[in-house]
């Protein structure tokens, strides 16, 4: 007998919700296991966003000076 | 005589059809809506421009040698230009928030459900005789659900190019109306309690960690879901571009001048596909109306995993940034951020809801492999 | 020995031909023009540089699968290039002052009329036996007046394709020379007392005018004139873009690296046509001649239309800016400002000569239009 | 009878020049009523162009900058 | 039921074979030697990912209508992609050096010697049995001694492209190796006294001699080696650009948008080659050695080539910037910098370095030139 | 009797090497030459780099900008 298009679609839907969660859980264990690993063997290399305020507004002056002639 | 007679002939008043009159004040409201409503505006104005140089009676442009159907043939039927710009997207993207607190990756997981029911939504139309959609149909249609742009025009070009105007005009469409679609939602599934929720602050990210991330996304595509690997792999390309210190000249490009040419074309070519023979038919209206659900649906399981997740969890969950879980980036975390400042004015959910917002994007493009895997 | 007598046979100073050695010759006189003279460096030095490489002998560059070729094939015979260029002048475009005095438009009408003078004489030559042009290839000839390069391109490219060397040098080259073709037509036929004619300061325009413009251009292009939309299409887009402010970020590209990149090609490919057997002909001897001719003819008639809305104007209108009606963009509105400052040095013309200016590359696109529908 | 060349080429030129001035006087009309209508309901919204001093400094600086890097 | 099946025999881990394994260890290895040991990150970052994306099983990214397949097609079999980063590189290399002191092109000749070594070391190879490689191969091969990446993608494309990922990872993993493998060849083939020689300061160079350099080298090239012309002609056309200071615009371009878009799209399609089969391959292992063969050989007669110019010349000449004419622009010249500076500290090579690097770009287009006549 | 590959290679090698130092010789000849002509008739024309401290720094803040917000 034929499955209708409505039973594949029902599949379809079970399979790739299930599809889904598992290949995010094993990213989420693997993401887990790669920060743990990162950060035992290689600690203190967390980002410095450097932000003297001079950069700041010369950044700001340029954003003001792009914004004023893209226009 | 003949030569003004030639004019007259050849001119839109005597040609235009109803249906490109039709059109044209379509894509005039896209304008509309990303000029002034500054919804989406790169691509709903590229779109809308496009859309209204295809409906220009007996002149080939969205045709033939015309450019706009050439960028089509070069940049969509091949998948191209979607992956040029989720390359783009990778480059654009901190997956810092995600990569602080991973579990938030099963938010982005149950938003796809809308993209699931979406399918089968289109499908029960077609069993009640309403609409006549194939399962690959169905299925393109679905992934609107996944409220993101490349991804939508990607399936679409590779499942039923016929319907691509209307879902990435669908897609674009609410992906905008995203601050007025979700709030309500979310006040109708969360407590005043709940959206009250502050959570804790997210811990720094190591540059190691952002390294190898790309590169770990893409060794499961690759074992576990290959029909994924061109949406992720550019994806993950684009994101090790950015954070592995040593191109920044090729990050830089691929965030600016690539991606800004690729998106115009991208707009033009889509709006190819709003010709009025082709987007004036019932079926671009059942999709409009099934990206509608696609969203709803897709919101409301991000909120309902996120109260349960906020049952079973340690540390607080705020149930709201769920709802970011459908992608719209950066749209629907911004959403998620205001709902929880107007229940609790401390509460800054913003780079919570990152989280779940990239793990939507993912989420989506794993759906989108399922897809194209099981329809073609 | 064979291989020291292959080396010999294959090399430049055994195969070169005295054509090839005369159009080495010609493009480094363009390269001159452009480089010291500064006449137009964007296409002159581009032009100039593919013009050498295609006449090297004995290797593919200009034919088969050579990167000019190519450049050719995907650029030029397609239309894209002179499209996307017209984009990018769109989106470089300040249509303001056109806004302001919307009645500048018909010195940007009447400067067309070089063009279809050039048309006719053209196909008079031929009528005298002198030469032998179709009514294609005489339309093609005749946009040259239009002193638009894009524009040109796009036309040879459509109707006369084996032309488009000579049509593009041709038109580019008189741009270039503006300053020295212009100013004596203009002293010949004003006098004094107009060149000293001051114009009343134009009035402020508003964004809402700025946006809707391009729309209204390309609805009255798309309802009159089909067959101009490709080229109006693409420069309104551009425009919009510009103008709209919500996009800033693709306007952005749009003027700088798309356009710089398409330029690149462009003036690469269209000196692929400068091959010696191609270009040395008496026909590229008259399209410099009928070039030349339409040039002064277009100027002539703007500056006339100019001393005629004059008279029929309430407000002074200096005739000089007419001239400016042949597009050139800016060069042309340059040097109305130059010789109405010389004639009077309160004089400030610029801001009004640009309204024509802007006028005649719409003008031109029009024309275009009319051609392509009739001549093909 | 065959019309001659030159006689295509002279109705060419009369229809030409004659849709090229019916187009711009159609769009000089359209232009004149979307302003008219812009500026009676849409009034003060003309563009600003704000040039304070600073950044007009900065924007010499870059220009300069860009002039001097790119030679 | 038959849908889990299918996923899981369409999944990474059951198709995926022993060589895919193998490559993707190799591209995490090139994406390592890019990212923390920064050795030419822009290709081996883009090379190395591309090679990951080819290996994924099953899945159609480097194959068919697949993007790194395409961009292959487009960019490497018609030559394009190389010969567009030679007209970048040409915008961004000052010839400054070169001009002012142009003996030292005759130390980029010498250091030539390592591709035809190699190139006879590959027929060796053939002739006692151990590989089976033709004429063409074997020229392609050899091109590594070259130490320029385009022209080694460019010749292989043409002459071998079954080889082409062989080769391109080969030339740029030793161009990064450079400042392993020459310093103790250097040291090997100078004596302490040479490495100490001091060398007079460069005159300055005009704008017209910039100006006129590239156009000179054109004219040679086109009248006694046209079969070099294409690699040369767009390297000049670039250096032309950056020198005649009138189109500023488009050298910027050149330098950053563009280049840096075909450096992303270059590096993907070698790195579609990069798949099991064809690099897995006994002649993979060859190639590498050759290649490492081609290098040394290359210094060792660059080095001897600066002894003999050192006596015959009157003003002296510091033998260790004869390495540098193996091109590898600019790390080679750096490492003559520091080679010399190790043995005096008062004597600053670079500059004096710099000439024979860019005169190696010359002398490889050259060799690829005669390599291409020859063999095709 | 044909010739073996290897033979070809060795010819090629000779005639390969050859022709580098034969283009490169003609290349040096002509540049000496065009500088000559260049300094002689068009002396004074050497490059100025303009660098004035103002550009200097800008430069560098610029640099540092984009460093910045490049990451
Ligand atoms: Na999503
Ligand atoms: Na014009
Ligand atoms: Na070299």
């Amino acid at each position: 007998m034929e499955t209708s298009l409505l039973d594949q679609g029902i599949t379809l839907m079970l399979v790739g919700m299930g599809t889904v969660f598992v290949f995010l859980t094993v990213l989420v264990i693997g993401m887990s296991m790669m920060s743990a690993i990162a950060m035992r063997f290689m600690p203190g290399m967390t980002d410095v966003d450097a932000t003297d305020e001079e950069i700041a507004a010369i950044t700001a002056a340029i954003a003001q000076y792009r914004n004023h002639t893209k226009k | 005589m003949d030569l003004i007679r030639q004019i007259w002939t050849e001119s839109g008043i005597y040609q235009i059809s109803g249906g490109q009159i039709a059109m044209i004040a379509v894509c005039l409201l896209l304008l509309y809506l990303g000029i002034v409503k500054k919804f989406e505006p790169l691509l709903l104005v590229t779109i809308g421009f496009g859309g209204l140089l295809s409906n220009i009676p007996g002149v080939e442009i969205a045709t033939g040698n015309g450019l706009l159907h050439l960028a089509y043939e070069v940049g969509i039927e091949t998948g191209a230009f979607p992956l040029i710009i989720f390359m783009g997207v990778g480059a654009l993207t901190d997956f810092g928030p995600l990569l602080a607190n991973p579990k938030t990756l099963f938010l982005g997981a149950a938003a796809q459900f809308g993209i699931f029911a979406t399918l089968l939504g289109a499908l029960g139309l077609t069993q009640l005789g309403l609409m006549d959609f194939s399962l690959r149909e169905a299925a393109a249609i679905g992934i609107i659900g996944g409220a993101d742009g490349p991804t939508a025009i990607y399936v679409a070009g590779k499942l039923a190019p016929h319907l691509l105007g209307a879902i990435a005009v669908a897609a674009y469409s609410y992906m905008a109306l995203v601050p007025l679609i979700q709030p309500p939602i979310m006040r109708l599934l969360t407590t005043e309690a709940e959206r009250q929720i502050e959570m804790v602050q997210l811990r720094e990210v190591s540059k190691v960690e952002r390294v190898v991330f790309p590169l770990l996304l893409l060794l499961l595509v690759a074992l576990l879901l290959p029909s994924a690997a061109p949406l992720l792999g550019m994806l993950c390309f684009g994101n090790l571009m950015r954070e592995c210190g040593v191109v920044d000249r090729l990050s830089d490009t691929t965030q600016n001048a690539l991606i800004n040419i690729v998106t115009i074309f991208l707009g033009l070519a889509v709006g190819s596909k709003l010709g009025a023979e082709q987007f004036l038919d019932w079926s671009t209206l059942s999709i409009l109306i099934l990206g509608m659900v696609a969203f709803s649906i897709g919101t409301a399981s991000g909120l309902l995993m996120g109260k349960l997740m906020n049952r079973l969890s340690s540390t607080p969950i705020n149930p709201l940034i769920g709802a970011a879980g459908v992608s719209a980036v950066p749209m629907a975390a911004r959403v998620a951020n205001k709902v929880g400042l107007e229940a609790n004015p401390q509460n800054i959910l913003l780079m919570h809801a990152m989280g779940p917002n990239v793990a939507g994007v993912i989420g989506s493009a794993v759906a989108a492999g399922i897809m194209i895997m099981f329809a073609s």
